[in-house]
């Protein structure tokens, strides 16, 4: 039933966009003219998107970075796609699909007529290579001696070729256009995980071709094709004119540039130089907001900060004290300190919106009162003392996580908790935290694929307990919802199982989430249909230039 | 004459020329090349020659505080150069030196009291009244006051410090003493001072002094035998009234008609060498004055004549008398 | 230089009319070398710039509890980046923090990093340059290539190298800057030493009995401590601009210490909305630095006579 | 005597340091005619390099400033001249030679460059010409390998060798006076002899005058025809050599010839002047030698003693020769012997 | 000279062998498995030891320094975690942005520095030579960043003179030949995309050059006066030359020796402090390479940024060593 209506949609998008296009086509050889008239440099449809860093890899599926998912996105393109501005899914390279009622067998109809940008046919085939290639690390085109690595593949598909947990079987090529995967289990999103830009086609030629470069030298089916990069500076696309939709994409070239610099940022969207800025400081929003040549933009919280505490020890061990550490931390402080309220304050451990999302529960009360008493309950009324361990690196659902160490610090402290501020490196802070050593400690999840899996088991699914579930959180009912949600195919019933699971949670308290950042970004005015996507990358096809 | 106090037999003394890659030697400075002399109980030996010549760091070879390479130096018959380090930390209670920088010699963060009694307590005298006594007591004998030794180098002239110099060399009544230029660097007018101090001190301790000195006049005057140094080596030695009053090497020769005198009235034949010292990093074969030698024969340039007695007890290295 | 000295030394022992045939002693100042090194520095009005600066400094840093009502990790985030007023001097940062009391105790850490960044670096760089230079031979070839190699790095780059491995955290800044500046000591003691070592009075000190030890801590030592002790000044200065630099990189002070290049970068965002977060810190790091130059270029000249002038 | 050449009258250089007023050069006037040596003896320090400077006026200043006095050369008076007067007299008409050969070359320059750079300042020549009159120069001094020696660095030189090249670069004009300031103090003696004759060779084949400053009386006796002797920034004596040497007046220039040790004279105990040189003051009463003088009564060191001349054109400044010089009694030695 | 060069250069091999040993500690000593840094917080263990098989992370030290040393011989400079590209390819382009910043950031220090330090040794004393000497001090004790940022509030954002990021407009990107902008934009005959290029120089390369400028304008001031004081200046004037001839030939070329070892030492002091600088100005070098790397734990990428622009260091001053003995006949082997 739910493919029909993606079905629909798809076709309506694509309706409008070629009815827009013949106008768009006049409008940019006018402004050809004009600018060949003004001497300026070739069209006015060149957009410059500014960022903080660059991209690690423009082959997406074997990294994590956000930056370069906002690249590939433009290049490459996955069987399923998300909508604009939520994670609900849509039609990508295949337009229709198929369930098999157990909920082991899908079938996708792939588009027919699709090129490569290096002139190659898309067809079943190139979807079967690349699948293989993340699943199998021996497969010629996994390159895992060059340290190629598809971690996300592993999150998502339960492990790799020969893995127990794996989910995928087999994938039969029915024909050029039509493909099949056949799954060992259900997987409840595993339609969503075929919308993720981890999941994109990459030309088998250009893999052929390119090899372990291919991360230099993308070659997909997406609305811009890669012409170059200059590390640490510019990644430069331009228009692919084959692109399947007609009349998209309608910008002639987009520039992906790296200024690390916030302020450094926001200057040169101010005078011109850049059209789209990413990363703005939240405390310059305000400004922007008043400034009539610049808009401001948020993209849709997908993720969550949190405190976590490890459950196996003393004194965490106490759902009261963890109850008391949830009514002392001032969560609206922190979302006001580092986030100049571009933030909501954080309930549960899934971004809101999310399938299952409890908008029941109330987020804990900052109460210091209450949290005393609750520590005075547990015996602890002379106050404790404890480890906060902070995480060293900046993500983005922690873009400051020193100031809110500081910030937790300072709270803890005014119920008679001295936190003793731990830091460690990256890395042993990951096997160290993994391992149990720590007492409080900060660290976030970001989503993925809008699934709610992806957040609660990975992080609170007792199985998980000394890998990514950290807070060492056994709840035997809580493992159970969350394993039938994962298998259920059924949307709804799967909404319930996870708003169950985390009212436990919410009681239990083995994590405080903190907030949800809303990242906020700025464009120049001339910015016609952009639409930040919550997963931090969006497809800038239909963008336009109004100048 | 006494025993010999001093028996120096083939001195060597060559600096590595530090060079190429990782400072590896490329080459030598014979900057003491084969040098032998004795100096007897008592007497003065002046040692003279143009500066670069050697005369200081046979001096400072003699008392090993540098390492000569090779030959032996004897001190009343120990050979210093077997010594252990120890042993002979412990001997230099009997030889000194006195440089010829009073400015350098002095640590100037030392008061004077400091620099003439430390000798003392480094060797064994234990009791600071009893250094007290003996510095206030050299003070007195250089010629200074006692209330100078709370004073520092620096408020002092050049003769004084000199004579600080000389009191700090005595510290221990040595035997002998090196005294590597200790007038050049000073005016004439303190110089004499200086020069009369010295004899006096002879006199009074019974010292042996090996006197260097590149001004021939002084050491004429001070000296009882005077060696004549060229290149690292000893050309002439023979007491004092012999070599000046019959020089036989034509370097000695030419080196005391170069002497220009304070007297309009003397008229002498003036011996003007050619050309410069030789660089002792390449000194010539043979004979090394042979390029400057007004006699210069063949045999000059290849066979280095030996330091022989031509007279009695007058030594002279040149082929022109043997 | 010997010239000069002994024109002193003649102009010193002037003669009074009746005293003939002697040194007039009795005029002759008592001066020690540290009362003349005082006297110059007196005279020398940049230096006692610098000196009054760095007291200024080190008064805000010791009284810091007292100056401000406000501790350096007092957050108040309603007033934050706030411009600076009567009741914040310098403004608060983005937690709502007073700059002025996180100045005033960063000066606390600045001064505490230069300080025993500076000792560390010259107690370990004078050890090793001593027995790099008095020594020589196979000790000097191995202690002189290892100061090679830490001087091939570009310094800021060598204490990254060293925060890398240990980690980052203030007190490994303290030892990464440390190591940095012991080549330098030890470069300066060594080329001291080798020409002490051949100067007439050390050579004079060995030619009494002496032994190593003796001469060194009485002789060569003491006279090389000039230069130490102006490249020490000199050398405060530049351990406080890496202690920032390593800082401003997030490898040096950790939060909350209110250390000030630390506080260069958390304010970094903060550039065009509040640039007094970025202008105090800064111009204290600067004036700190400028007053250690101040002093030690006083020092050079003072202790230095082929810098007088 | 034919008009002097050169003329120094009553020169006062003065150095401001530290606060303080250092009196130099304190009244000295020399004369130098055509062809003649004059020597100035003294101990270090008693202002021989500050009057030849002040002749060329190259003091530095500050701290230095020629504060009093007159330098006539050729009628001109020097200390009115324009820098720009003075530059075309110094090299060409009055050069100068210093002590140290061993820094006095600049080593970043080749011999020839430094040559060429002389006569090009004052002669119109192309750079052939002057390299071969370079060249020309350097044989003259007796540089051999002069055409090598045009294209070599001073490092690669000797001491001896330099400083011929300084009389070459000297001589370079064919100046009328050569101001020699201790041009052998830091030679060897037989390289000393070298440059002595060399410098008596050009002053007899050129009329060169010369200025010959020296602490060695030795030296003066070979070179010179006159000789001035100074004392802590004044002129004591003055005379022929002959005078000087063999009939010293002044209490100093006796003890200073007495105290030599020389090579001609048998052994006997050298006299010794007590005492050290002191640096000029402007606070100094008295003769400034009083305070070492044997001889020195109560007036030495309440005033301070003119400089008396006889007719010869001897001079003398103490107090012992007032009357004799009064009466013209030529010379006197009775009381040192 | 020729055998002056190759001795300099046989003595880098020490050095270059230590440099070596430094650098690949970092990675051996650093807490924590560098494998679990590149995998993240996802990790799991099984995908660490594989990464660890791969990059042989649990041979002995020695043959890993070994196999280090032989990829270095190689111009292999190991991958990046993050980007899994080869470093030695990644590096090439940002050596020449901070080799082209870090050359103007020279030329403006010794071009300012040495004619300041002239003028103040001429005019010692003078007005301009209290100023330029307090100039300079106060230029000495600036940090580079704080420089940076305070040019960048200065004169990108409150004035907008000049850009405030990069190396190039980003609309109108260099087609790079080089790297080297400024060679590329001539290259190109284009003037517009020099003057562009030139003027994203202007405040990274003042913010860079001020400290060495100042450093340089003191050393060469001192060393001016030195000289003058020198007995073969007196020589010269002896000879009547003009102060002018004194200053600019003789005077310069003597006390610029010292100055030179100055300014080799500065390289460092530049290259060291392009990590600050080209971090604000967003210049992408290799400065910001490595500082980017160290806040994602690239630990090769760390290891070759270092060896890199410790490599150029010493290589500078070398040439600076080479030209000492062009400069001064003195020095023969
Ligand atoms: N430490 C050293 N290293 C290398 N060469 C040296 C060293 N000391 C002396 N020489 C060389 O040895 C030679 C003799 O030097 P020495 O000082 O003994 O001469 P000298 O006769 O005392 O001269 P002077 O009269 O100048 O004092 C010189 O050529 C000198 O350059
Ligand atoms: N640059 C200077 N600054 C200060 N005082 C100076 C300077 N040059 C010379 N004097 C003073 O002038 C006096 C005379 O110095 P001068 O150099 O003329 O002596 P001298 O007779 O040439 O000595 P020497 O034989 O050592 O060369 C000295 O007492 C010295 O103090
Ligand atoms: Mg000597
Ligand atoms: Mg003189």
């Amino acid at each position: 039933a739910c493919s029909g209506d993606e079905d629909e949609s798809a076709e309506e998008v694509d309706a409008t966009e070629s009815s827009e296009s013949d106008g768009e086509e006049t409008d940019g050889s006018e402004g050809e003219g004009d600018s060949e008239a003004s001497g300026e440099s070739a069209g006015d449809q060149v957009l410059v998107f500014a960022r903080g860093g660059d991209s690690e890899s423009l082959d997406y599926a074997s990294t994590t970075d956000g930056e370069s998912s906002r690249v590939t996105k433009q290049i490459y393109e996955s069987l399923l796609d998300f909508e604009k501005d939520s994670f609900e899914v849509k039609a990508g390279l295949a337009h229709d699909w198929e369930v098999s009622d157990d909920g082991l067998t899908y079938t996708f109809m792939l588009e027919e007529g699709v090129t490569f940008h290096d002139g190659t046919d898309f067809n079943a085939e190139a979807v079967k290579t690349n699948f293989e290639r993340w699943a199998d690390p021996d497969h010629e085109f996994a390159f895992t001696d060059d340290g190629y690595v598809y971690s996300m593949y592993g999150t998502m598909f339960g492990g790799f070729k020969g893995d127990e947990g794996h989910v995928i079987k087999e994938i039969n090529v029915v024909n050029d256009h039509e493909i099949e995967f056949v799954l060992n289990q259900p997987l409840g999103f595993f339609l969503q995980n075929m919308a993720m830009s981890y999941f994109a086609i990459t030309s088998p030629q250009a893999l052929e071709e390119h090899g372990a470069s291919i991360n230099e030298n993308p070659v997909g089916t997406g609305p811009f094709k890669f012409v170059s990069w200059s590390k640490d500076d510019s990644i430069v696309l331009e228009k692919f004119e084959d692109y399947r939709k007609d009349g998209l994409p309608k910008l002639d070239e987009v520039i992906f540039q790296v200024v690390p610099d916030n302020a450094a940022r926001l200057i040169a969207l101010r005078s011109g130089e850049i059209d789209i800025m990413d990363g703005l400081n939240p405390d310059d929003a305000a400004g922007i907001e008043q400034e009539e040549s610049l808009v401001l933009h948020t993209r849709a919280a997908n993720n969550f900060g949190y405190l976590g505490l490890n459950t196996q020890k003393e004194p965490l061990d106490d759902p009261l004290v963890r109850k008391a550490i949830n009514h002392a931390i001032d969560r609206s402080a922190i979302a006001e300190a580092l986030y100049a309220g571009y933030a909501q304050p954080a309930v549960n451990p899934v971004p809101p919106g999310y399938l299952g999302y409890n908008d029941e529960l109330e987020l804990y009360e900052y109460n210091l009162d209450k949290a005393k008493e609750l520590l005075a309950e547990a015996g602890y009324e002379d106050g404790l003392e404890i480890e906060l361990w902070t995480m060293p690196v900046a993500r983005p659902y922690m873009p400051d996580p020193e100031t809110v160490s500081e910030i937790i610090q300072n709270d803890l402290g005014k119920i008679g908790i001295t936190a003793q501020i731990v830091r460690e490196e990256w890395a042993p802070y990951l096997e160290k935290t993994a391992a149990g050593e720590q007492e409080l400690y900060m660290l976030g999840w970001s989503g993925t694929n809008g699934d709610p899996d992806y957040f609660l088991s990975s992080l609170l699914h007792g199985s998980n307990a000394g890998s990514s579930n950290r807070s060492f959180y056994k709840n035997d009912e809580v493992d159970k919802l969350l394993d039938q949600a994962k298998r259920a195919v059924d949307q709804d019933e799967r909404a319930d199982l996870y708003k169950k699971a985390q009212e436990i949670i919410y009681e239990e308290s083995p994590m405080i989430p903190l907030v949800h950042s809303e990242p906020v970004l700025a464009t120049s005015s001339d910015v016609k249909n952009y639409v930040p996507h919550p997963s931090t990358s969006e497809s800038l096809a239909e963008v336009e230039l109004d100048r | 004459m006494t025993e010999p106090i001093l028996e120096v037999s083939h001195l060597k003394k060559y600096f590595d020329i530090k060079g190429g890659v990782f400072g590896k030697s490329v080459g030598e400075v014979k900057a003491v090349d084969d040098l032998s002399f004795t100096v007897n109980e008592g007497e003065i030996l002046g040692i003279v020659g143009e500066s670069g010549c050697g005369k200081s760091t046979a001096g400072k070879s003699i008392l090993r505080l540098i390492e000569p390479t090779d030959g032996s130096v004897k001190f009343e018959g120990t050979d210093l150069t077997d010594l252990t380090s120890e042993e002979m930390r412990q001997l230099r209670k009997n030889m000194q030196i006195i440089f010829q920088d009073p400015y350098a010699s002095l640590n100037p963060r030392h008061k004077v009291e400091r620099i003439i009694s430390e000798p003392l307590l480094v060797h064994g005298m234990k009791s600071s009244k009893e250094r007290k006594e003996r510095v206030k007591e050299l003070l007195e004998i250089v010629g200074l006051e006692a209330y100078h030794a709370s004073r520092y180098p620096h408020q002092f002239s050049g003769g004084q410090r000199q004579r600080i110099g000389i009191a700090r060399a005595l510290a221990n009544n040595p035997k002998l003493i090196i005294c590597d230029e200790p007038v050049s660097a000073l005016d004439v007018s303190v110089q004499s001072q200086i020069l009369n101090l010295m004899e006096e001190l002879r006199d009074k301790f019974k010292l042996t002094y090996v006197f260097i000195a590149h001004d021939l006049s002084v050491v004429k005057h001070i000296s009882d035998r005077v060696g004549v140094m060229y290149l690292g080596r000893m050309v002439e030695l023979t007491d004092k009234h012999t070599l000046f009053e019959d020089p036989k090497h034509p370097y000695t020769r030419a080196l005391m008609s170069a002497v220009p005198i304070a007297d309009p009235d003397v008229e002498r034949e003036r011996i003007i060498l050619e050309g410069d010292v030789p660089s002792p990093s390449n000194p010539p074969t043979g004979c090394a004055f042979h390029t400057r030698c007004p006699y210069a024969m063949d045999i000059c340039k290849e066979v280095r004549p030996e330091f022989e007695n031509v007279d009695d007890k007058h030594l002279v290295a040149c082929h022109l008398y043997n | 230089m010997h010239k000069e000295e002994k024109q002193d030394t003649q102009q010193a022992v002037a003669n009074p009319p009746n005293k003939r045939h002697q040194m007039n002693s009795e005029e002759i100042e008592e001066t020690t070398p540290l009362k003349e090194t005082l006297q110059q520095l007196r005279k020398n009005r940049m230096a006692i710039t610098g000196f009054l600066i760095i007291v200024f400094f080190l008064i805000l840093g010791i009284f810091a509890p007292v100056l401000t009502p406000y501790g350096f990790e007092d957050q108040d985030p309603v007033n934050r980046l706030l411009t600076p007023s009567a009741e914040h001097w310098l403004g608060t940062d983005n937690l709502g923090r007073d700059i002025f009391t996180r100045i005033a105790y960063g000066a606390r850490i600045s001064l505490y990093v230069g300080f025993f960044a500076v000792i560390g670096a010259l107690i370990f760089g004078t050890l090793l340059g001593i027995f790099a230079g008095y020594f020589g031979r196979w000790i000097d070839m191995l202690i002189s290539r290892i100061f090679d190699i830490l001087l091939a790095f570009p310094s800021i780059l060598l204490a990254i190298a060293v925060v890398a491995i240990l980690g980052s955290s203030l007190e490994n800044a303290l030892i990464a800057i440390a190591i940095i500046n012991i080549p330098i000591f030890g470069r300066l003691v060594r080329s001291k030493v080798i020409s002490l070592r051949e100067e007439e009075y050390v050579l004079a000190a060995k030619a009494q009995g002496m032994k190593n030890g003796r001469i060194i801590w009485y002789h060569i030592l003491p006279n090389s401590l000039a230069p130490i002790i102006v490249q020490a000044t000199l050398g405060f200065g530049t351990a406080i601009l890496e202690a920032a630099a390593l800082g401003f990189l997030g490898l040096g002070a950790q939060p909350p210490t209110p250390e000030w290049g630390k506080m260069l970068a958390d304010s970094r965002d903060f550039l065009q909305l509040a640039p007094w977060t970025l202008i105090f810190p800064g111009v204290s790091i600067m004036l700190v630095v400028l007053g250690f130059n101040l002093i030690g270029d006083g020092l050079r000249d003072a202790l230095d006579p082929k810098m007088k002038s | 005597m034919s008009e002097p050449i050169l003329t120094v009258q009553d020169l006062h250089t003065h150095f401001f340091t530290d606060n303080k007023e250092v009196p130099a050069v304190d009244g000295v006037s020399i004369d130098l005619h055509k062809g003649e040596v004059v020597g100035i003896v003294g101990e270090s320090g008693c202002g021989k390099s500050v009057t030849s400077l002040s002749i060329m006026q190259l003091v530095p200043n500050p701290p230095g400033k020629i504060v009093n006095g007159n330098i006539y050369f050729k009628g001109k008076n020097l200390t009115d001249a324009s820098e720009k007067q003075m530059r075309k007299i110094r090299g060409n008409e009055i050069s100068m030679i210093f002590q140290e050969p061993m820094t006095s070359l600049d080593p970043l320059f080749t011999i020839g460059n430094q040559l060429i750079e002389a006569i090009r300042i004052h002669q119109k020549v192309s750079k052939k010409q002057a390299k071969s009159s370079a060249i020309e120069l350097l044989n003259l001094v007796g540089i051999p390998r002069a055409s090598e020696v045009v294209d070599e660095f001073p490092h690669q030189l000797s001491g001896g060798m330099r400083q011929r090249v300084m009389i070459a670069m000297a001589m370079s004009c064919d100046p009328e006076v050569l101001i020699a300031d201790e041009p052998t103090t830091a030679l060897d003696v037989t390289i000393q002899a070298q440059i002595l004759d060399l410098m008596r060779k050009l002053n007899k084949e050129k009329q060169t005058s010369i200025l010959l400053i020296t602490h060695d009386l030795g030296v003066v006796a070979e070179m010179c025809d006159r000789v001035v002797v100074m004392y802590s920034g004044k002129v004591v004596e003055e005379g022929t050599v002959r005078e000087i040497l063999k009939d010293p007046k002044h209490p100093y220039t006796k003890g200073l010839i007495r105290s030599l040790p020389n090579i001609k004279a048998t052994d006997q105990k050298l006299y010794s002047i007590p005492g050290t040189v002191m640096r000029p003051s402007l606070d100094q009463v008295g003769c400034r030698f009083a305070p070492r003088c044997d001889y020195a009564f109560d007036r030495c060191w309440e005033e301070n003693p003119e400089l008396l001349e006889q007719d010869t054109g001897r001079q003398v400044r103490c107090f012992l020769y007032e009357k004799e010089i009064e009466r013209g009694v030529p010379s006197n030695d009775r009381t040192y012997s | 000279m020729l055998a002056y060069t190759s001795r300099r250069l046989l003595m880098l091999v020490p050095v270059l062998f230590g440099m070596t040993v430094i650098t690949f500690s970092i990675i051996h000593l650093i807490p924590g498995n560098p494998a679990q840094t590149i995998l993240g917080e996802t990790a799991t263990e099984e995908a660490i030891s594989n990464l660890e098989e791969t990059m042989g992370l649990n041979r002995n030290y020695f043959i890993q320094y070994t196999a280090y040393v032989g990829d270095l011989l190689q111009g292999d400079l190991g991958t990046s975690l993050r980007t899994k590209a080869s470093i030695t390819s990644e590096i090439g382009p940002r050596l020449a942005a901070t080799m082209e910043l870090t050359f103007f950031a020279m030329i403006f220090a010794v071009f300012i520095g040495i004619n300041a330090g002239i003028i103040s040794a001429w005019k010692q004393n003078s007005w301009f030579d209290f100023l330029a000497m307090v100039f300079a001090l106060v230029g000495v004790s600036m940090p580079v960043f704080w420089l940076a940022l305070m040019e960048q509030w200065l004169f990108a954002q409150e004035l907008g003179w000049l850009p405030a990021y990069g190396r190039q407009e980003s609309r109108n990107p260099i087609d790079p030949i080089t790297h080297f902008y400024v060679i590329d934009s001539i290259l190109h005959m284009d003037m517009k995309q020099l003057i562009t290029t030139l003027k994203h120089l202007v405040l990274p390369s003042i913010a860079l050059g001020t400290i060495p400028m100042a450093i340089i304008a003191r050393m060469t001031r001192s060393s001016m006066l030195e000289v003058m004081k020198s007995d073969y200046v007196r020589t010269i004037r002896a000879k009547g030359s003009g102060q002018f001839l004194v200053i600019y030939k003789h005077a310069l070329k003597n006390s610029i020796i010292p100055v030179l070892t100055v300014i080799g030492l500065q390289v460092g002091v530049l290259l060291g402090g392009a990590i600050l600088t080209e971090t604000i100005f967003s210049w992408p070098g290799i400065g910001r390479y490595v500082y980017e790397a160290i806040n994602y734990r690239d630990y090769p990428v760390i290891q070759s940024g270092i060896l890199v622009i410790a490599f150029l260091f010493v290589i500078i001053n070398l040439v600076v060593d080479l030209l000492y003995a062009f400069i001064d006949p003195r020095i023969k082997y």
